[in-house]
């Protein structure tokens, strides 16, 4: 592949946004940019809506979005939920965590040229290496299908969900599902403990397909989490530097444009993680399973680079975590009380809320008017925050692959598996 | 020989895309059925494939048009593919990006291009979101299948009719109950389905809601945020304004099932001419006071109608502000 | 399916052609689209040559749908739809447009109009196109007819029909029919008179066998549609059966009652029981009554106090206690004790005093006593089944009163040993003498009642043993003799006396220690009874003591005024707390209280204040604050008690739970009066008849609609001058120390006097003398007011007209100067059985006038009194009139006033010009500004606009011409036939050229007055056309129903019912198995709220679907 | 702004506006020639969607004309269609669509001059708003 003719990579598989990536000879180097082609600003959806309607039209973004919503209702109304409707969407956040995960798995371990083996129509011997790729492939997706099945009996459904509302949740459960919920809880671990084992052991390796991830790199970036609904942001060595209420956001978060990505950059004001860098991007954090998983330090990271495998290994660690929490949450007692919500009386004019989201830190901020129509928001989401990383991800990804003069769509597929794990 | 489709998504939230990954899994594998020539999201296949392509029997094209790109891509797939098929409310009726339609028309914003060398140069964003039944550049799709997300078994249902022949497996009974009888029998008899059928029932939602209903008598309108009884009586019974009366079903009272009011993403019935009219009628014929003072109270605290009543259906329903 | 379509343009003469360019449009739609198979233009598409353009084109291009654009489909759309289907094309393929009243002749701009009937077309062809043929239905027709007014018109319509053989219902709202016409003397322009020529018309009517006439009555609903029409009729009472009287008149002299006549417009009087003119029909007389009289409505007892007022004042005091004791028995103690709530209602009282109706009652009962004798109504045949009346009180002898004249043997059992309950024991002897008690209690015992005392019902007697001795029924009035109790400390001191026990005592005889300083607690009847009998006792000090104030005491306030006189002390807003003494009463401990908030009863609720306590010296402590059943006696009845204890007794029949046992009085009641207790006796031995005679309750009858209590003018003439007569009493002086009787009572010419002063407010005060006069027994006055439900076919409307109310011209002076009358006065006095018998003399004097002056146009023709319209018959019954005058008196002038005068029938003109020439009349062109009396004569100033100058003209009588109006209650028929009026209350006719019979309801016809002011040919031949639209509806016998009825397509409707509240005739039900609404098509009227409701738009209304309305639409907006 | 002649779509109730109408006619009233008249067999009888069909397919103002209160041929019908005015003209405004451009009016059989006067007000009014888009 030369160097002096743009090239572009496109369309990315497995990408929640349309993008692509351009390389744009930079006299005599070359300039790689993700372009995010298509975007839904939610300024557009949910300016004019009535208030309560938000957890459902934010659900659109991604499921996560529509508990963190449910929370800015909370504090607008200023009701505290009960403690069994906490429980339920706790329990619906968790099994959310399963499937975003699973999915970008499952995306990871398709076969690129053949993705849907049909091992038992064809008659022809599909050789073991094929046939092992989708046993695992049926493992992701086995625990998948029941990572779905718990959120649509919690959410109503799984992928917009429903339930979680102003004050709480809007239903009981019916009996027979707390039953259900237990069962799926367990099988999940089991099947998490598994994949975890086959990743780790065969793929992200030494000789494994994936051990590519482990190729590119890129410096560390400061990380933030919510955790008890203030926001936490460590430095790049892991060392916690602060945290504010989500009220604070906008001082310490600020959302700005590139002329060549639809896609708005979240990025951390300075001074807020550490002396600017002076890289092209000012204030470039992360958010997610890698931001998560810092503070428990389980698995050996060199605190000096960041690869795409440390993100899969992250990811990893948390789906292990979120499973083994389910096996003691979805449990019938946690999900029987009085009442399954307080009913709010007056609704307040403004409101913040926080979230660890499965792709991480969820922020929303909303002014209403008097008729309770929302009249401006502000939502600051992984989708945003994650762009700085992506880019240089993406930049990295291509100057490795230059650097090592692969064939074209060699670097588009470590390119597409490098961006899926952010 | 496997009839050669694709699958793809313009703007929106690829919830309908993952579906049919899902469909995937849990049915059998696709491929025994079809041979999918064009999926960006999952065979990363490219514009330049889709120009090579020169025939394709089916395409399931979701998310809305909002952008230069989305309408390219949609008018070549028109010209290529036998049936389009619309796969949830984005691509059917314009769904929730629709919504940006509410604003004044923005001119396509020129982003500040600056010194931007040309070929980083964006798609050019479309003045009016449109749903992909309808573009001009498109005159009818040959199926939808409405939703948000599109549920799974009734995109089998569309699946398994348009592309399996109707050989598929037993799973295509359970949709078909949901299906209307027109729509099944050709299915069943490997015809497909009559051009621009829809792959949803033909009542409305009422008619599969698991709710108690008595008698309408519209007395004060309820916010969802305010207290009512989440199960056993019609919400609208109650005073929420929820939209099962007067939007298409399939999804079996799925909502107005978890104690939510129904917002209408199945489009309008089929015998009716804009959703937000009927919704006015139905309600506001059985307010319970005949005192124009005390109506022109209840009408007063209906807020945001064409944000509710539209909201997946503003680009193609909403007749006034469909431009 | 491509549609071929025929567009036929009309020109309709210059009436659309000459604005909007019709060849334009034909040819530009011909070219424009493309289903259009030929589109054609011609002068009068309505004419026959135009409509055989349409069958032409049918046949020969085989057109699917026809549009057709002219005049508004309400005139020609069954002219169309006629041609098409004989051309073999369903009906309903057809679609009109209107481009006359809707574009050409509402606009003066020629190419705006024609833009506009060019859309208009256009959208009649895209409607068009969505068309389905359709079929009527075809149902029965009722062949009967419902002419609403018996005026000449209504007359003529039924005769029509009923010699057509079909029965006719004709419903008059006054006694007789023949409506206005029957009022005139002569009729123009042939002057024959209008008797002549109604009369035969009314006897045809009377005795045609078809015709059933129903007086006095008028339509309340009508329901369903053309041929099968559901009418409810109310009927008031006419008190006379027609079958019965034979019209001699002879009870006409003896009503002592008179009234204002309607019919002579208020010259004349009349009795309420009469007949207007001997050839009325129907012939028989009937009584007016305006309904049950306040009076007697506010009585517990329904005595008729007008009716023996009324008698009393003619002297006849026999009949009048005949009419008293119809409902009360013991017309002397009643008249004595009775509250006499009739008083405070009676009209007289807003004019200057109510009548003394209590006093005049005891003067006929006094009267009665003192001859000696008790005239009642003769005893029914004996009957075998012995009544037991438990309780000699009112409500037990009045019981037995009663049930003696059914011819039951009744036997009283009585506990005391006096018979008369709380008559004899509870009312002090200067209230109630013991003697006169006694006398009306041996009456009854002259009738055969058994009255046993000392016997104790529940010891003595029980059930059981009655039963056995072969009593079939009973009647408990034991009334309430125990008192209540103060509840408070040493209430069983000695020296405390309850109030019903002292007064029994007293009553009886028995030494009742009452000391020097007597102490009375409570504020009702008992407690100021305790207090003047405990006077007459030798008390020296007797207080009452009253925990409210003064205006709240429930006694009557003579009564309280009296005590006071007699020297009784009260003190108002104080409660007894404390009796103190030793085994015998010595000091009373009472409290302040003070009023506060109203409680549910309405009264203010005292409370204490606090530390207010004082103490007084007493001897004797009455408490008198309510009265109480007997405890044991009342539990060991084991019938259903409420909550005070008293006995539950069902409202009207009085029975207990207890088959066969009835029970009235205080002891259901509560503590009441003496008339209520009477009034429960008489039911309950209507109660026990019945129960006797037939077994099981009586059905309630309902009682007289009451009248309006406003005072009428008509009242406040008939108010004789006579002031109110104050009754005689004793003085102060000789009431210390004794029981004698305080009130002495009314002489004769007192009583008459009073009964001189009744208004007879209620017309007809039922006073018996015409019953009692009539040789054919004919006159019932015990008839009721009816409903009678008519299944009808068609309806024809011919309710007449009602004449200007001349009062809204005060400067005509019309009711101030009795000579100025308005022209239908006029006519009563020309009429030969008018109050004057045909002379024309001035109504103030009787001279015959000289010089008579008419005055045109009153309430007609002026915009400012909001009757723009011409009355179309003033001025030619003005001419006639002026040409009668001349008759009777040669040397006579008559002047006219007039503006314009219309003689527009046939033989009109001639007739004025002969009034001119002839009878030399004085026609002076302009307006009458006023009329005014100046030295003895009126004088009319008006201006003669032909010489310019103002005129004055002396006169003797002046006559208005007052215009023609709607009648008053219009709206009462418009509602019930849910017709539509115009501003001025005519109904509206369907078309006024094309259908001036007809109405845009199909079936419901009009004629005469009621569609707009006309004379009497034009109302017969209303009158005649309505007949025969009745008449062609019979006899094709059935008629097509419109198919424009909803339906439901029960694939789309999803059983949301939204539309079963909507419909007002709910046609709509939802129906649990099919799971979808459905819609009863015999209801549905086709009014397409619920299809417009529909959430899924799954009703449609037949030719008006959504579908078409869309396409129509987008034509004409395309 | 002159020759600019707005398209007003008018459902007229068959029992009392149309009569008056044509009353109106009969009696030569001069009127605007922009009404365009759809006959109802009830004033109930017009769906909003009728309503929002004719602001859709061009037209500038749409009139709905009933029995008065209580004079109603199907005894409420126009009481439903009063229920339905408050509500639709609430979603017209929401939609852009200018105050005046909907109107409910009353107009009993015998009333063609006032008929005749909405008419002429109307369109002198819609006049002023201007062309609708």
């Amino acid at each position: 592949m030369t160097m002096q003719e743009t090239t572009t990579f496109e369309p990315l598989k497995g990408q929640d946004a349309p993008c692509r990536v351009r390389v744009v000879p930079d006299d005599g180097d070359q300039r790689a940019y993700l372009q995010t082609t298509g975007y839904l600003d939610p300024a557009d959806l949910c300016i004019g809506r009535a208030v309560e309607e938000l957890p459902r039209i934010l659900s659109i973004r991604s499921p996560a979005h529509h508990l963190a919503a449910a929370r800015l209702l909370d504090r607008l109304f200023n009701v505290e939920p009960p403690d069994i409707a906490k429980n339920m969407r706790n329990a619906l956040g968790r099994s959310l965590v399963l499937c975003r995960h699973l999915r970008k798995l499952h995306l990871l371990l398709l076969d690129p040229n053949d993705p849907f083996p049909d091992h038992r129509a064809s008659a022809k011997p599909a050789g073991r290496r094929a046939a092992v790729a989708h046993r695992r492939a049926e493992t992701v997706m086995h625990a998948l299908g029941l990572a779905q099945e718990a959120a649509a009996i919690l959410g109503g459904r799984s992928d917009h969900p429903l339930t979680a509302i102003a004050g709480g949740v809007s239903r009981f459960l019916k009996d027979d599902y707390y039953q259900r919920l237990t069962e799926i809880a367990d099988a999940c671990l089991e099947l998490v403990l598994k994949i975890e084992a086959f990743f780790r052991e065969d793929l992200l390796n030494e000789g494994g397909p994936l051990h590519h991830l482990s190729e590119m790199e890129i410096d560390p970036v400061p990380t933030a989490t919510a955790t008890e609904g203030k926001i936490v942001v460590k430095d790049r060595s892991g060392k916690v530097v602060g945290d504010f209420p989500p009220e604070k956001t906008p001082e310490k978060i600020s959302v700005r444009r590139e002329p060549w990505s639809y896609l708005p950059f979240a990025s951390l004001k300075n001074g807020a993680a550490g002396p600017d860098t002076g890289e092209k991007m000012p204030g470039v954090f992360l958010v997610g399973p890698l931001a998560r998983m810092d503070n428990e330090a389980e698995t050996e990271t060199s605190e000096t680079r960041l690869t795409p495998s440390d993100a899969c290994r992250a990811m990893l660690a948390d789906l292990i975590r979120t499973a083994e929490r389910m096996t003691d949450l979805y449990k019938k007692e946690n999900f029987v009380g009085p009442a399954i919500r307080t009913v709010p009386e007056k609704m307040g004019a403004e409101a913040w809320a926080a979230l660890e989201g499965p792709a991480g830190l969820i922020v929303l901020g909303a002014t209403v008017d008097g008729k309770g129509i929302v009249e401006s928001i502000r939502v600051v989401d992984p989708i945003q925050i994650n762009n700085g990383v992506r880019c240089r991800i993406a930049e990295a990804a291509v100057a490795e692959g230059l650097a090592q003069n692969r064939s074209h769509t060699d670097i588009k597929r470590r390119l597409e598996n490098s961006l899926l794990l952010f | 020989m496997k009839p050669k489709i694709a699958i793809v998504s313009a703007s929106g939230c690829r919830a309908c895309e993952t579906t049919m990954l899902d469909i995937h899994y849990g049915v059998s594998a696709l491929n025994r059925w079809a041979e999918i020539q064009f999926w960006p999201f999952v065979l990363g296949s490219s514009m330049a494939d889709l120009e090579r392509i020169d025939h394709l029997d089916v395409c399931f094209f979701s998310g809305a048009i909002a952008t230069g790109s989305d309408r390219a891509m949609a008018e070549m797939l028109r010209k290529k593919c036998d049936r389009l098929v619309a796969v949830g409310a984005c691509a059917a009726y314009g769904g929730m990006p629709g919504l940006k339609n509410l604003k004044k028309p923005a001119t396509a914003e020129a982003a500040d291009r600056g010194d931007l060398p040309e070929e980083l140069a964006l798609p050019e964003q479309e003045n009016r979101v449109r749903a992909l039944d309808g573009v001009d550049g498109i005159d009818r799709v040959d199926a939808v299948v409405p939703g948000c997300p599109a549920p799974v078994n009734l995109v089998w249902a569309a699946v398994s009719a348009l592309v399996c022949g109707g050989e598929a497996d037993a799973r295509i009974t359970y949709a078909a109950a949901r299906l209307p009888e027109e729509m099944v029998r050709p299915i069943l008899s490997g015809l497909g389905p009559p051009p621009g059928a829809v792959f949803a029932g033909e009542k409305a939602v009422c008619a599969t809601c698991s709710r108690k209903k008595e008698e309408k008598r519209f007395k004060a309108v309820k916010r969802p945020y305010q207290a009512y009884e989440s199960t056993g009586r019609c919400l609208l019974e109650q005073g929420l304004i929820c939209q099962g009366i007067a939007t298409r079903e399939g999804c079996g009272g799925l909502c107005t099932g978890v104690g939510v009011p129904c917002r209408g993403c199945y489009g309008k019935p089929p015998a009716t001419f804009d959703p937000g009219a009927k919704m006015v009628s139905a309600i506001s014929s059985t307010f319970e006071t005949e005192k124009p003072a005390e109506i022109q109270k209840i009408a007063d605290d209906f807020v945001d109608m064409t944000g509710c009543f539209y909201r997946y259906t503003l680009p193609a329903q909403c007749m006034l502000m469909k431009g | 399916m491509k549609k071929k379509i025929g567009v036929y343009v009309c020109q309709c003469g210059t009436n659309i052609a000459g604005t909007v360019d019709v060849a334009k449009i034909a040819d530009e739609i011909a070219t424009e689209n493309e289903d259009v198979a030929v589109c054609r233009y011609y002068k009068y598409m309505c004419s026959e040559p135009g409509q055989k353009l349409i069958r032409d084109d049918i046949a020969e291009m085989g057109l699917d749908c026809v549009v057709e654009a002219s005049c508004s489909p309400k005139m020609h759309e069954p002219t169309f739809r006629n041609a098409v289907s004989q051309a073999g094309m369903n009906p309903y393929m057809f679609e009109m447009v209107n481009i006359r009243e809707h574009c050409s002749w509402i606009s003066k701009n020629p190419d705006l109009a024609t833009k506009k009937a060019k859309d208009l077309v256009k959208g009649g062809i895209s409607r068009v196109a969505h068309h389905q043929p359709l079929q009527g239905t075809r149902k029965p027709v009722t062949p009967a007819a419902l002419v609403v007014g018996g005026g000449i018109a209504g007359i003529t319509a039924s005769l029509k029909i009923a010699n057509a053989g079909y029965q006719v219902y004709m419903i008059e709202k006054d006694e007789i029919i023949g409506g206005r016409m029957a009022q005139f003397d002569k009729t123009f322009p042939t002057l024959d008179c209008a008797g002549c020529t109604l009369t035969p018309k009314t006897s045809e009517v009377g005795r045609h066998p078809n015709v059933e006439i129903l007086t006095k009555s008028e339509v309340a609903e009508v329901t369903g549609f053309v041929g099968n029409f559901k009418v409810k009729v109310r009927q008031k009472p006419r008190y006379v059966s027609t079958e019965k009287c034979t019209g001699c008149g002879d009870c006409q002299p003896v009503c002592p009652i008179d009234i204002t006549s309607d019919f002579e417009v208020g010259l004349a009087t009349r009795h309420p029981i009469s007949r207007p003119f001997p050839q009325a029909i129907p012939n028989t007389y009937s009584i007016l009554r305006a309904g049950s009289p306040p009076c007697q409505t506010a009585c517990p007892a329904g005595v008729n106090a007008v009716g023996y007022m009324n008698l009393t004042g003619m002297g006849k005091y026999d009949e009048a206690l005949a009419v008293v004791r119809e409902r009360m028995p013991f017309a002397a103690v009643c008249g004595r004790i009775c509250f006499h709530p009739c008083e405070s209602v009676c009209k007289r009282g807003l004019l200057d005093d109510p009548l003394a109706i209590c006093y005049t009652k005891r003067f006929l009962g006094d009267r009665e006593l003192a001859r000696g004798e008790f005239v009642h109504p003769p005893l029914k045949e004996a009957k075998p089944d012995k009544v037991a009346i438990v309780g000699a009180g009112p409500a037990g002898l009045s019981a037995a009163y009663y049930l003696a004249i059914e011819g039951y043997p009744v036997t009283v059992f009585e506990k005391l040993p006096v018979a008369g309950g709380m008559l004899a024991v509870g009312i002090p002897d200067y209230r109630l003498p013991r003697d006169i008690l006694n006398a009306e209690i041996d009456n009854l015992k002259g009738m055969g009642v058994e009255i046993r005392t000392g016997v104790a019902f529940g010891t003595d007697v029980t059930f059981d043993s009655l039963e056995a001795e072969g009593y079939k029924s009973f009647f408990i009035a034991t009334g309430l003799h125990n008192s209540m109790s103060l509840k408070i400390q040493g209430e069983d001191l000695e020296g405390v006396v309850g109030g019903t026990d002292l007064l029994r005592k007293v009553s009886l005889d028995e030494p009742a220690a009452i000391g020097k300083k007597v102490v009375i607690i409570g504020g009702g009847n008992v407690a100021i009874d305790c207090a003047r009998s405990c006077l007459r006792m030798g008390a020296d000090e007797v207080i009452v003591l009253y925990r409210r104030s003064r205006e709240e005491m429930p006694a009557w306030d003579i009564e309280v005024d009296e005590a006071e006189h007699e020297g009784v002390q009260f003190m108002f807003l104080a409660a007894p707390t404390r009796l103190i003494g030793d085994g015998k009463l010595s000091r009373i401990e009472y409290i302040r209280m003070e009023l506060g908030e109203p409680d549910d009863s309405g009264r203010r609720r005292p409370q204490p204040v606090e530390g207010s306590e004082t103490v007084m010296d007493v001897d004797t402590v009455v408490p008198a604050i309510g009265q109480a059943s007997d405890p044991d006696f009342i539990t060991k009845l084991d019938v259903e008690l409420e909550r005070w204890g008293t006995i539950r007794a069902a409202e009207g029949t009085l029975a207990t739970t207890r088959p066969g046992v009835f029970a009235g009085g205080d002891c259901a009641l509560g503590a009441a009066s003496f008339v209520e207790a009477v009034a429960h006796g008489r039911q309950a031995a209507e109660s026990i008849h019945h129960y006797l005679a037939h077994g099981g309750l009586r059905p309630l009858t309902p009682s007289e609609t009451p009248m309006d209590e406003a005072v009428t003018e008509d009242e406040k003439r008939r108010a004789k001058p006579i002031p109110r007569q104050e009754m005689p009493r004793l003085s102060e002086a000789k009431r210390k120390g004794n029981f004698d009787e305080v009130d002495l009572g009314f002489t004769e010419e007192m009583a008459a006097a009073e009964g001189r002063r009744c208004l007879s407010c209620s017309l007809c005060c039922q006073c018996g003398e015409c019953v009692r006069e009539c040789g054919p027994q004919a006159i019932d006055l015990r008839e009721t007011e009816r409903v009678r439900e008519l299944e009808i076919g068609a309806i024809v409307v011919a309710t007449g007209i009602d004449i200007f109310d001349a009062g809204r011209y005060p400067e005509y002076g019309h009711g101030r100067y009795p000579d100025v009358i308005t022209n239908l006065q006029f006519e009563r006095l020309c009429n030969a059985s008018g109050p004057t018998g045909g002379k024309v003399v001035r109504p103030s004097d009787g001279k015959v006038p000289r010089s008579v002056v008419f005055v045109q146009c009153v309430g007609s023709r002026d915009r400012a009194k909001g009757n723009e319209y011409c009355s179309k018959v003033c001025c030619m019954i003005s001419a006639k009139q002026l040409s009668i005058f001349k008759h009777h008196n040669p040397d006579g002038q008559a002047y006219v006033f007039y503006i314009d005068n219309r003689a527009g029938g046939k033989g009109y003109e001639e007739f004025l010009r002969r009034t001119i020439e002839e009878d030399e009349a004085r026609y002076i062109r302009g307006r009458v500004a006023r009329v005014f009396r100046e030295g003895g004569r009126l004088v009319v100033r008006g201006e003669d606009s032909l010489a310019g100058m103002p005129v004055e003209v002396e006169a003797d009588m002046v006559v208005l011409a007052t215009g023609l109006t709607a009648q008053k209650d219009y709206t009462a028929v418009a509602r019930a036939l849910n017709l539509s009026t115009d501003q001025y209350g005519f109904f509206i006719e369907s078309h006024p050229k094309l259908g001036p019979v007809e109405t845009s309801l199909s079936g419901i016809f009009l004629a005469g007055g009621a569609q707009g002011p006309k004379d009497i040919p034009e109302s017969v031949a209303q009158g005649g056309a309505a007949g025969a639209e009745a008449l062609a509806l019979f006899s094709v016998g059935e008629v097509e129903v419109e198919p424009t009825v909803a339906g439901v397509d029960e694939r789309l409707c999803t059983g949301c019912r939204t539309c079963v509240e909507l419909c007002a005739y709910n046609a709509v039900s939802f129906s649990e198995e099919c799971k979808a609404a459905f819609i009863n098509e015999a209801l549905c009227q086709g009014c397409g709220t619920c299809a417009a409701a529909c959430p899924v738009a799954a009703i449609h209304v037949q030719h008006y679907t959504p579908e078409q309305i869309m396409a129509q639409i987008e034509g004409i907006l395309a | 702004m002159t020759d600019y002649e707005p398209k007003i779509i008018a459902f007229l109730c068959n029992w009392c506006s149309y009569v008056a109408a044509d009353a109106a006619g009969v009696s030569r009233f001069q009127q605007a020639a922009n009404v365009r008249v759809i006959r109802v067999f009830c004033s109930g009888m017009v769906d909003p969607s009728y309503v929002l069909k004719a602001f859709s397919s061009g037209a500038d103002a749409v009139l709905v004309a009933g029995c008065h209160p209580g004079d109603c041929h199907y005894i409420s019908g126009n009481m439903k269609a009063l229920r339905r005015s408050f509500l639709l003209a609430n979603l017209l405004k929401e939609m852009g669509v200018d105050e005046g451009r909907f109107r409910l009016e009353w107009i009993a059989a015998s009333e063609s001059p006032r008929y005749a006067e909405v008419i002429n007000e109307m369109s002198e009014s819609v006049r002023q708003l201007g062309p609708m888009h």
